[in-house]
Formats: structure tokens, C-alpha cells, sequence
């Protein structure tokens, strides 16, 4: 605690620095914000590998262990190339209020000594690009245990291209959502809606594993789940307090306020399970703080402790819902439940950060001349147009990839395992 | 020559063994298996669903032994194993026509 | 993403933001040491979650694996939310010498803005946090296997508040301890001394695993073991040089120092069982590990490297010893060697502070003033002190707790596995 | 290592981090860089412990896996020791330009308050010695399953001093290939080269396993090996980007062609797979990310985009052809193909560095006066001296331990599995 | 009373088990095995070597029952274990001598 | 026919199985046992504790063979699995009375 050790030693080092930052201020780039975005790039890239996969991976048989991670290893691969390609462009070029254009493709005109505010533009694109990674790799909750692996690699890559990159540009790369004043400071609608959204979609168009509802095994390593999700949560860190560019005051609270919901909707899922059943489970747990941090993703930079605390109520409550709802009612098996708390949290996060950002609730306030009303249509048009947007995009490229190779393997194959029958390999030679 | 094939909880292992042993038991072998049968498996939840699991653990241990320890060989494990309660498992028996240790190629009742 | 937030909305919610950082640059927000201490905020919870948990997870047997995690798991949530709510002020409040009171309940007076030192408030509550979570979480070894998990959550809610929350005021919250001039980096006293002791007393009233000692079973998997040691270790880095609040020379010197005395405390623990077995052990390598960085912490931003490596060397021996006395002597079944570990460690990097932070043997300098004596002396009474309130506050808080839900669960979930009979889910299906 | 490259060129692509550097050193110590380089130590050190020993780990038989984590985390523990009494001053004391000397011996002349360009020279120290860490532990690779533990530290220590340190005072401490312009950004020559070429002679002194090549078990846990490569690729931004020592456009740029060139040896490897057997593996795909990033590394903060990707492509073609050489050509039983990963890798990108250095292929430029012929030559030889003196002292030192204590254990001993032979506890008691 | 020993896919074990579950089996213990036989196991490749795996992954099931049932019992569990697939596997019957409830020490046909 | 069950060294199943195949043998099955018996198990040693392991791994191989096979199949395990070391294991025989083929539903000695 240098703190209070500051009291005791009154000459301190410091004060070079201080100077130093002056001049930094002037070149433009500042080392600082700087040195926190590339921490962030690899908290981030950290939440999908080995975090995501492995968060997926403890979920399903132990002979599909391997193939869900291979689905989020080799997405992360095919995304990165493809963003260098043309995602970046098609995101964040200048382009026009829908689209980003082609500018960018390759990152031309984009030199090492660029600048993006005051970082340099590289670590910018290399921050994006871990948000483009995660995004496709959350929908592999959907179609585990059955889809063909070269459908999975199709329909991502184009997911990417499609929904992604165009959402991006809407919301954060100056589209008309953004023109609009939409607050997305995470990725409630890029990275969330857009995944939830497909992801339902895509599990009812790929139809429900072999022995979906009845017949069910649980989780085959609830453990590993629970790494993966440890690390999800340290990952997020950097999403949230990452996004806001700056080791400043933005990020603090951002960091405060995603932990907070975190905690806090882990606990009321724990509870809810603690009453309904008698007992509180680790998956339970776990599963509440994906919801509490989808939640507060998109509220996350304007928000205060306060709106925290009930975000992270209301994620807990209304995924846990939502699950149930999903899997009873609507008998689709999106398997990993990616709509239930990834889309419902998304969205509802989206929403309420427009109540909750404002400065009666302990917000930092809304943008001027907004109302927590006025604020809310627009949360709204935005949810309605990013999820209409993915539905219809979605459907497409399941369509065309169905065409192509196909969707599901054989039943043979589902029955194998695909970590034999699709990787050759497998998990546990123990 | 017998077989004795008792199928028993798990927690009741080590009791089994120490029993035995002191019964002058100089071997077995012990194999995780899954049952089936009375006691059914418990119910899992997840996120909401159930999951039925419909095997049980237990604890298979197989004993050669010489006809004339039989019916002691039953006899303790039954009392050791017993807790009056269902799922305690069954003790069967089969008939063994020949034995070797490999060590040695003793036969027959040596071979124990 | 501020970035692009900037061109669009010249004046919106981020206009107190951008404001501000106009302000705190007068005030001297230092973005280079906010990113540091953001990052080791990711760091140390890094450590609890997955890194205790599946240090602690590895060394139980197979059908509690999930139990241990979900103790970790659920505690860093509840000790999230009450430090939010009063923990923080307990700590950090004005107050008095003994207590710092409510003034910052529920962060009342904090804004984004507030700095504390160079860096947003909001910032060094999230770190002080992520301490906060960790030192409960601790205590899990000394009680797993047979506590009631309601117990677990009521024990560790009311020692939060009783036990950590003071002793933190009276060390870095500008208590009594503090005002004497007790040198206790990051947190010898204030963390390991407060949850060794108390791990103790709560192991030995709880009475020990039913086949304690003889008929214990070995750690069920030694390589998850090692991974959260593994964690530990680089999250540590967080924990002692984070604690320099500042990314500056104090920093460097306290990673270094840290990690030498970590690889050197390894080095001793294989010795000796290598000599005294013929067997060196992961499991033995790692115990050591956790030892020597027990030891170092309250030393850490005094000491150079002679005394990092002396320190590793006491912390291992010592540590080595007590686990033994522990066990064999005492007959307390403090299962994972809390006390040994951490309070014995944390007990003596207190001590040997004094001596290792003096000039002479290469360290930093004592406050103004002290000699080795003088400052022993200090450092002593903070040992006692902190002993005896945590022990006295844990008598309590058990009592309590066992007349409100009662400590074990009955000999059936025991044998059955807290997994199972808790929270009704197994660990591997493999 | 942008430190020791300061002196050698004056005007490069570096030059506007130069200039900055420059006044950084007026200004003293830099907290962003600062803060940027304690981070990337953090990184680092993630990688070897539990990155690499989890995916060493989880390739060989399960009863071996907790003596290869022995292996890496003894070995770090016993390097992090040597290298503050007398690595850190073989490799960076001033010396002369084939030896850095004694004065820097236990951090002699260094305080807490020394600086090493902008950042504290104690956090240059730690930062080094992560390094020096990971190249020992990349040799485990090579001898898992049948060494002797004594002669596993016995080796590893003679082999830090002997020729770890002696290459790095080379290439970074200001020696004779510095002096010449050899480009290596984060350690192709030093740590990959080294560690590459030493571990194929070690492994064909120390014979095979006892059922190679036919008769060999598959990876016993492909999904652990995965954690691991996923903390080597985090990890690896500290590594490269960590080199440049700030958090400054070089940070940006080596970031980002780190990842692309991962991501595309991924594919290729993956690519290759699925053409070739029909089935993609997840050891495959690691595999090639690990080829990709071996190879990236010395080139790191030289190319730009299209160099990554080259780089990567390269890379995951020249390592997997190199691995059938190995095991069916050779004969060696270089296990988990250290030499054809990490050493093939690392050459290769030491010689495409001054490839797609070069502006016409989109680097960042070659030194001063330099072409693509003249710079290949002088990588070349860099890399035929770092490979004949890593041969040579590899030699001497297998001879030397093998006299002391021998290499390997007894047949038995094998059959066993070394965890319970040698380290008398055993992986997975499930 | 005969013990009935089948070697059957992994698979096909929960149709086994409801199928004696419904011809009136009251218990039965499954146990993983390897299996070795006309069906090889998979070659496994990594990084470009093959890798023989001789075993192939079966799930043995014991069932103890009264001498009357056999032929029931083998022929339901071959048509619900059949695939016409080689490596669908076996079936092996043993005599039992005696049988005994642990719970209840009740002994014969009384105690499965 | 006869089944023999050998319980023997894990690290001696691949010479087994190769053994028998060269003998004819068309096909086995292997479980993963834990056996007791005048070998002990290790003691693992944590934090200074001693952890008294009782068991230790061994892998049991069923064989089912028609009687005239019995005398040579027991034979070759036995010269294979030899290691003149104490744990080397056993090698029981029992009565099969009936073998069916689940695939082709052929019997007796043609199911093997
Ligand atoms: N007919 C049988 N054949 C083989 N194993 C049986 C048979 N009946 C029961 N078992 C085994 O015995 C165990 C206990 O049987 P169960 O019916 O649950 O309780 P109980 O023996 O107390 O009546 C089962 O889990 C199963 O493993
Ligand atoms: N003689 C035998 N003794 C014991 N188990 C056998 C024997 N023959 C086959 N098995 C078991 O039956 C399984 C199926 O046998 P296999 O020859 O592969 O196919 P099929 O029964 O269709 O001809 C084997 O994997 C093995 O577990
Ligand atoms: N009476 C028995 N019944 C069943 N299995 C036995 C019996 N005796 C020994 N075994 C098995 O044989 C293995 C080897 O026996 P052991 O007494 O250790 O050595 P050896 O056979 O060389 O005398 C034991 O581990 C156990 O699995």
C-alpha cells in the first residue's frame, strides 16, 4: 500500500512522471491509455480463448469436449484473418451510415504511427478485433454436439462479414444507430443481441441434438466450466473498462460497476435455484454472472454503483426466465442457452442503461437534451433494428451454407462423438 | 473353487477389504461399475432441467476363494456391507474350475 | 468506445467525462499508474477466481471438487456486494482509529471523479476489492469436505465485516496500526495473519473430515492443483506490486522481490521432501510456492532481492514445519494448511519486515527514525493484535453461525460427496 | 529489445519512439511504459507457468503428466534463483561483446531507483528473466517421459548459463551480433534457436521413449494441452509486444502481426489436416498457432500486416513438414517437437526478417544501409553461430550430467510413469 | 440362476436397460470395458503420426436372473443391441450358484 | 466353453493381447481393476503425511474360448505376463454355458 506509505516518506518519485505526462500530452499518443488497451486486447482475447471454450466445453458429453473448443479456436483464427481482410473496413471505415466501405481493406492507409484518438490505430484494430473474435464464438452454444464442422467455419466467416461488421459500423463505427445517439458502451447490441438473436435462429433451423429435451446428459465437467467462466469475468475487465479507450475515470467505473453486476446477479441466481430446488449449483452460479455481465455490458460506462446493483438483479431474474422459457415453450435447443442470457441480457441491458445511466439513478447521465423516455425509444430502435438485422442475415447464411456442405452430421457420428468421428481425437485418455 | 462377485456401495469398500483381510482373504479385485435396480439414481437440475441419472455408483469386488470359506466370506461381507438400507447390492456366486497364480504357476487353491 | 463516441456527439454523456479528464489532469490523474492498478485489480481477483479455487479444488477428493469451487465462487460474490454496501467504509471511512465508520456506505461521496492519490477512487476501491474477496476465500481450506454451505456464506459474510473490514482500517485505513507505523505492504497482517488464524480456530471447532488422519485420501488431481498455483503466482504479481498504487520503481522492485522469494520458498520445500522422502513433489513444490509468497507479501515494498531470497528461505522452512506440527501436534484438521501457510507466513514476513527492510541488509529503509528493534516491536504488537481480534471474532461468528443453520452436514453427505448431496451435480462424467 | 537496438542504429524505422525515448530519458521514468512492461512480465511468466507445462502436459500419458508440470515449474523456480546471482550479469552486464561479465552479479550496482531507459532497470530485470524461464522449459519438449528429475535441473541450470545467457548478451546485451545489426525483435535467435537446436541433440543423446515410434499413445488430454496453447498465445503479447519495452506504436504494431500470424499457422495447419487425413485435429491447430508465433517472434517489430500473414504462412508450412522430418527421417525422438516447432520456426523468422522488414513489403525498414541480402546474411549468421554454439555446450553439458548423475531412469521406472517413480503421487484420482 | 454377461455398444445401453427394465429385470451392473475383436479401433493422428488405438470403447452389462428367464432375456437383448454392425458384440452365460440381498439376507431367484 | 479372466499388470496388456492373437484368440474384452493382495499399494506422501494407497491398478482381460483352446490360452498368459515379481496377478477359469453372437445371433463355440 504505497498510500499510506506516501505518508510516511514524503519525497516521492513521481514527479518526473507527472511532467512527463505533459509532454506525452502534447505528441498525442498517451502511454498510459495505451498500455491499459493492450492489457485489455489480451483480457480480452483471454475471455474467448481458453475462457469461452473451456465455459462451453465443461457443458456438453465428454465426446464432444474437444470439438466445441475446436469451434471456438478455429473461429478466433478465421475471424482474426478475416478482420485484417475486410471486417475492420467494412466496421469502422468512414463508408457511409450503413456500411464502412472498403477503405480499409487490409488496413490501408493505415501505418504503425497512425493514430486512433490518442493510441495508435493498430492497438485500436487489435482491440476490435478480439470483440469480433468473441462474437461469432458465443453463437457456438447453439449448434453443439451435432453440426458439421465445415458449416460451422461458412457460417461464421460470413456471420462476420454480415451481421457483425454492419452492426459494428451502425453502433460504433459512426452508422446511423450512433448518429441516432444510441448507448452501446460495450457491446450490448454488437456483441449480444447480435449473437443471442442468431443464435436462437440458428438452433431451430439446425434442429435439437439427438436426445433434446429428454434423454439430456448433464454437464460432463461442470469444473472446467467454471475455469472458463472465472475467466470470462477477468475478461470482462477489459471489454467494459477496456472500451473506454482510457486508463481513466470512465474505465474505473466501468470496471466497478461490471463487477458489481457480476456479483450480483450470480447471487440471485444462486438463490433462485437455492429455493425452487435446495440446491444452489456451481453451473447455476456461474451462469448468473454471464447474465449479470451481458447485462451490465452495454450500460456499463454509464452507469453507477446503484445501477450496478440492479442491473445485475434484473439479468439474473429475467435470463433465468428466459431459459426456461426458451427451452419449455418455444422447445428450441439452442443447447448453451446463448439467447436466454447472452440475447435477453444483451438487450435488456441496452434498455435499462437508458434509466440507470440517468443522473437521478446515480448515472452519469444521459446525452443532452435526452430523457430516460426519449433515451429508451431509441434503445429501442436500435434493439429492434440489430435484432430484425441478424434474424434476416442469419437466415440467409444458414440457408446458403445449408446448400453448400450442409448443416448436421449423421446420426452415426452424433452418436461417436465428434471429437472422434469429426477431429480424430480424443478427450479424456486418462 | 468359488467366485464370490459382491456388488456394494462405495463408502463401504474399505470396511469390506479390512473385513476380509482379517478373515484371512489374501486377495481381491475391485471394479467401479454402475447400477441399477431399487434405489434409483438421483435427479440433477440444470439451468432449470432435470436430468435423470438413472445408474447409481457401486463398488464391484470379485474374491477367489476355497470352497470351505464360503459361507464366512458371505457371511462378513453381508454384515459389514449391510446398512439396511436399499442399494446395500447383492453377493453372487459362481463356480471356479482352475486358478493359477502367474507368478509362480501354482494352481488350484495355492494359487489364492 | 469513447473513440468514436467523441465525433458523434459532441455534447453528450461523456461531456462530465471529457470535462473531467480535463480536471483530473490538474488534479493529477496519473493514467500510466491507473492502468497499472487496473490491471493488477484483474491480477488479484485473477487469483481467487479460478486461481484458490482450483488450488483448493485439486487437493480435495473427487466428489467435492465443485463444493470447494462454489464456496470460492459464492463468497467472492457475497463479499462483492457487502463490500459495496459497508465493507468499504468500515475500512476506508474516516472514522476513528479502530473503525472507519459509514460516511462511505454504499461509496456516498464518491463520484467517478473523486481521486484517491493519482488514481479514480472508484479505481482503488475495485483493487482494494479484489483483497477484500480473496482473504475470506482463504479460509475455505481449513473447512471443506463437511461445512454447511450456509454456514459458509453466513461465516464469511459476518468475518468480512467483524474481522477483515477492522483490521484493514487499523493498518491502510489510517487506524491505529497505521499511526504507530506498522509496515505491512500488501497485506501480511491484514490478509494472511487475519485468515490463518481464524482458518485455525474455525477448523478446530468445526471438528475434522471423518477420516481424519489416518484413512485420508490424496489430493484427487494435483494438476489443477498446480494450475491455480500457477495463477496465484502471476496474479501475486498484482497483489504486491499493485499495492505500490503506482506503476513506478516501488512497483519493479516488489514484483521482483516477490518472485524470488516464491522461486526460492519452491526450492526449499523440494529439498526437503526430496532429502527427507526421495520423492519431490508437484504437489510439495507448490506448497512451497504459496509459502513464500505469503511470506514476502507484507515485506514486499521494503525489501531487496538479498532479503527476497532470505525470505523465501525462512518462509519455506517455516511453513514446512508448522503444516507438520499442525497436523501431527495440534491434531487440527485444518485441511489445506491454512494456518500453516498462510498465518504462519503471513506472520513472519511481518516480522522479518523489520530486518530485511533496513538499509543494512539491502532493504529500502524503515520509517524515519525505527531501528530493527524499534520497529519489530511495532510490528510484533500488529501480529498480536491481529491475532487476537480475529480469533476472538471468529469464536463469535462460529458460535453464531452454528446456533443460526449449524456447521456440518450429517456422515450420509459426507460420504456422498458434497457435490451430490449440496448441489446436486457431480464433478467429472467423463 | 529496443534497448540495446538504441545504440546500434541511430536512424530506423524506430526513430519517432527514438526521439521519444529520448526524452523520456530526460524526463526519467515513463509510468505507461512502465505500467505496460510490469503487465507484460505478468504475461510471460503466464506463459511457461501454467501455459507451457499445460500444454506439454496434457500431450504426453497420464502417467507422466504431473512430472512434465515438475519439470517446467522446478525449472522456473531454479532459473528465476541463477538468473539474480549471475545470469542477469552473464547476459547484460557490460562486459565484453562475447560475455556480459560479473558486474551485475546478485544485481550488484543496481537500485531500486535504477533506470533502464524509461522504465526501473529492476523491472527490465524481471521482465529478462521471464524470458529466461520459458527457453529452458521449452526444452522439457524434448525428454518427457524417461529423464532423470536431477538431471533435469542439472541441465536446465548448466544450460541457462552456458548458453542462454552467453546468446542473449549477443543479441541483446550489446555483444557481437548486436554489434552487427542481427534483428530480433523478441527472441527468435535467443530463446527460440537455442532452445530448438539443444533440445533435438538432448534428445537423440537421451534415446527414445520406450515405445517410439510405433506403440505410442495418443496425447492423453488434448483439451489441457489447448488451455496451455491459449495461454501461450495471451501470453505471447507480452512477449512481443512486451519488447518493445513501451507502450508505443512498436507495442501496437508487434501486437497485432503477433496475432495474425498465430491465427494463420493456425489455419494452415488446420488446412493441412483436413486435406491430407480428413480431419482436422484441435492438437493440430495448436500446434500450428505455437509454429505461427515461434516464427512471428523475431520479426515481430519489423513487418507490418502482410508480413504476419506471410510469416504465419510460412511458418505453420516450414513446421509441419519439419516434424514428419524429425520423426520419421531422423529418428529423433524429440517428443513433443521442440526442435521442429520452435526451432524451425524460430530460424525461419529470424530470416524473414529481413524479408518482409523490408518497406517494400510493408516493414516498419531494415537498419540504415542494410538490403534484404546483406540483413539475410547477417541473420544468417546469427543463426548458424546460435545454433553451432547451442549444439556444442549442449553437448558438453548432456555429457557432463550424464556423468554426475545419468540421464534417464530405469525401464521400471518408465513403465510406472515418472509421477509415481519419481514424484511418489499420482495425476487423476477420480 | 444364470448370469447373463453382455458386451454391447456404448450406445445401446439405455435401450438395453429399458428393454429388461420392461421385460421385468429388477436390477442389473454395468461396468466400461475395452473391447478387442473383428471391429478395430480408430487410428488416431497426430501431428502426421499414426496412432493404433486397439481398443474399442464397450459397456458390459451383468445380469443375474432366475434359469427360466434366459432365453427371454438373451433374445431381448440381442434384437434391441443389434445393428447388424460387426462389433455389436456379445453374449456370454454363467451358472450362478447362489445369490444373496445384502439389506436383507434374503438368498435365491428372492434375492435379484 | 470356458472364460478366463486374468487379472494382470497394466503395463503387460499389450504383449497379452498380441500373444493370444498370434494364438488365434479373435477377441477380448479388458476392464481397469484396482487389486489387492501380497503386493501393496504405494505410499503417497503430501505435505509430510503419509496417504496409504491400498490398491493398485490392474487391468483384467476376459477371454472366452472353446474348451480345447483352455490349456494353451492359460499358457501363454502365463509365459507373457511373467515377471517373476510379486503382483503379477492371477488367471482364473470359469464355465460359459452358452456365446451368442449379437450381430449374426450364431451361438456357442461360432460366436467367438
Ligand atoms: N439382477 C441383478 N443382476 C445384477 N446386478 C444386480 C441385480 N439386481 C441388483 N443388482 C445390483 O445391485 C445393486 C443394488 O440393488 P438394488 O435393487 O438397488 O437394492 P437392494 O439390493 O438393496 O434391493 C444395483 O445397483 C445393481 O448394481
Ligand atoms: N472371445 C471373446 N471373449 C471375450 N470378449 C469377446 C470375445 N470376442 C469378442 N468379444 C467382445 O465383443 C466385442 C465385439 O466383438 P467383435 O469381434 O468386434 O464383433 P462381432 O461380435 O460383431 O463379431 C469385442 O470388442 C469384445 O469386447
Ligand atoms: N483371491 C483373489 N481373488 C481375486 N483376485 C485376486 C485374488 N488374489 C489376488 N488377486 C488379484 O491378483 C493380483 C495379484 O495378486 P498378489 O497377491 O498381489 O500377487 P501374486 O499373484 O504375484 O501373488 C491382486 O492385485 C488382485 O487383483
Amino acid at each position: 500500500m504505497r498510500r499510506v506509505f506516501l505518508h510516511i516518506f514524503l519525497v516521492t518519485p513521481l514527479i518526473p512522471a507527472l511532467l512527463w505526462s505533459e509532454i506525452a500530452h502534447a505528441a498525442n499518443l498517451n502511454d498510459g491509455n495505451t498500455a491499459w488497451v493492450l492489457t485489455s486486447t489480451a483480457l480480452v482475447l483471454f475471455m474467448t480463448l481458453p475462457g469461452l471454450a473451456l465455459f462451453y466445453a465443461g457443458l456438453v458429453q465428454s465426446k464432444n469436449v474437444l470439438s466445441v473448443m475446436m469451434h471456438c479456436f478455429s473461429i478466433a483464427c478465421l475471424v482474426s484473418v478475416l478482420w485484417l481482410i475486410v471486417g475492420y473496413s467494412f466496421a469502422f471505415g468512414e463508408g457511409n451510415s450503413l456500411f464502412g466501405g472498403l477503405a480499409k481493406v487490409f488496413l490501408s492507409g493505415v501505418s504503425k504511427e497512425t493514430l486512433s484518438g490518442d493510441i495508435p490505430e493498430t492497438v485500436f484494430f487489435t482491440f476490435q478485433m478480439t470483440f469480433a473474435i468473441i462474437t461469432p464464438c458465443l453463437i457456438v452454444g447453439a449448434f453443439p454436439e451435432r453440426m458439421k464442422f465445415s458449416a460451422v467455419l461458412i457460417f461464421s466467416g460470413l456471420w462476420l462479414l454480415l451481421v457483425y461488421a454492419p452492426v459494428t459500423h451502425w453502433v460504433w463505427g459512426g452508422g446511423w444507430l450512433s448518429e441516432m445517439g444510441v448507448m452501446d458502451f460495450a457491446g450490448g447490441l454488437v456483441v449480444h443481441a447480435t449473437a443471442g438473436a442468431s443464435a436462437l435462429l440458428l438452433a431451430s433451423m439446425l434442429g435439437p441434438r439427438k436426445d433434446f429435451p429428454s434423454g439430456l446428459k448433464p454437464p460432463h465437467n461442470p469444473g472446467l466450466s467454471m475455469i472458463g467462466a472465472a475467466m470470462l469475468w477477468i475478461g470482462w475487465f477489459g471489454f467494459n473498462a477496456g472500451s473506454a479507450l482510457a486508463a481513466d475515470v470512465s474505465a474505473g467505473m466501468a470496471m466497478l460497476v461490471t463487477h458489481i453486476a457480476a456479483a450480483t446477479a450470480s447471487l440471485v441466481w444462486m438463490m433462485i435455484e437455492w429455493i425452487k430446488f435446495g440446491k444452489p449449483s456451481l453451473i447455476g452460479i456461474i451462469t448468473g454472472m454471464v447474465a449479470g455481465l451481458a447485462t451490465i455490458t452495454p450500460a456499463s460506462g454509464y452507469v453507477g454503483p446503484l445501477g450496478g446493483i440492479c442491473i445485475g438483479i434484473l439479468g439474473g431474474l429475467l435470463c433465468y426466465w428466459a431459459v426456461g422459457l426458451v427451452k419449455s415453450k418455444l422447445s428450441i435447443d439452442d443447447s448453451l442457452d446463448v439467447f436466454a442470457v447472452h440475447g435477453v441480457g444483451g438487450i435488456a441491458g441496452t434498455l435499462l442503461a437508458s434509466v440507470f445511466g440517468a443522473t437521478v439513478f446515480g448515472g452519469g447521465g444521459l446525452p443532452e437534451g435526452a430523457t430516460i423516455g426519449s433515451q429508451l425509444g431509441i434503445q429501442s430502435i436500435g434493439v429492434v433494428a440489430t435484432v430484425l438485422w441478424s434474424l434476416a442475415f442469419t437466415f440467409l447464411i444458414v440457408k446458403l451454407t445449408s446448400a453448400i456442405v450442409g448443416l448436421r452430421v449423421s446420426n452415426d457420428e452424433i452418436t461417436q462423438g465428434l471429437d472422434v468421428s469429426t477431429h480424430g481425437e480424443s478427450g479424456y485418455n486418462l | 473353487m468359488k467366485l464370490v462377485m459382491a456388488i456394494i456401495k462405495p463408502s463401504k469398500l474399505d470396511a469390506v477389504r479390512e473385513a476380509l483381510t482379517d478373515l484371512g482373504v489374501q486377495g481381491l479385485t475391485v471394479s467401479e461399475v454402475k447400477g441399477f435396480g431399487r434405489q434409483k439414481g438421483q435427479t440433477e437440475i440444470y439451468r432449470g432441467a432435470e436430468y435423470q441419472i438413472e445408474f447409481v455408483p457401486k463398488i464391484r469386488v470379485d474374491i477367489v476363494i476355497d470352497d470351505p470359506d464360503l459361507d464366512r466370506v458371505i457371511e462378513t461381507i453381508r454384515s459389514v456391507a449391510n446398512t439396511d438400507k436399499i442399494g446395500d447390492g447383492k453377493i453372487f456366486v459362481l463356480e471356479v474350475s482352475e486358478a493359477m497364480r502367474i507368478r509362480t504357476g501354482e494352481t488350484g487353491a495355492n494359487a489364492l
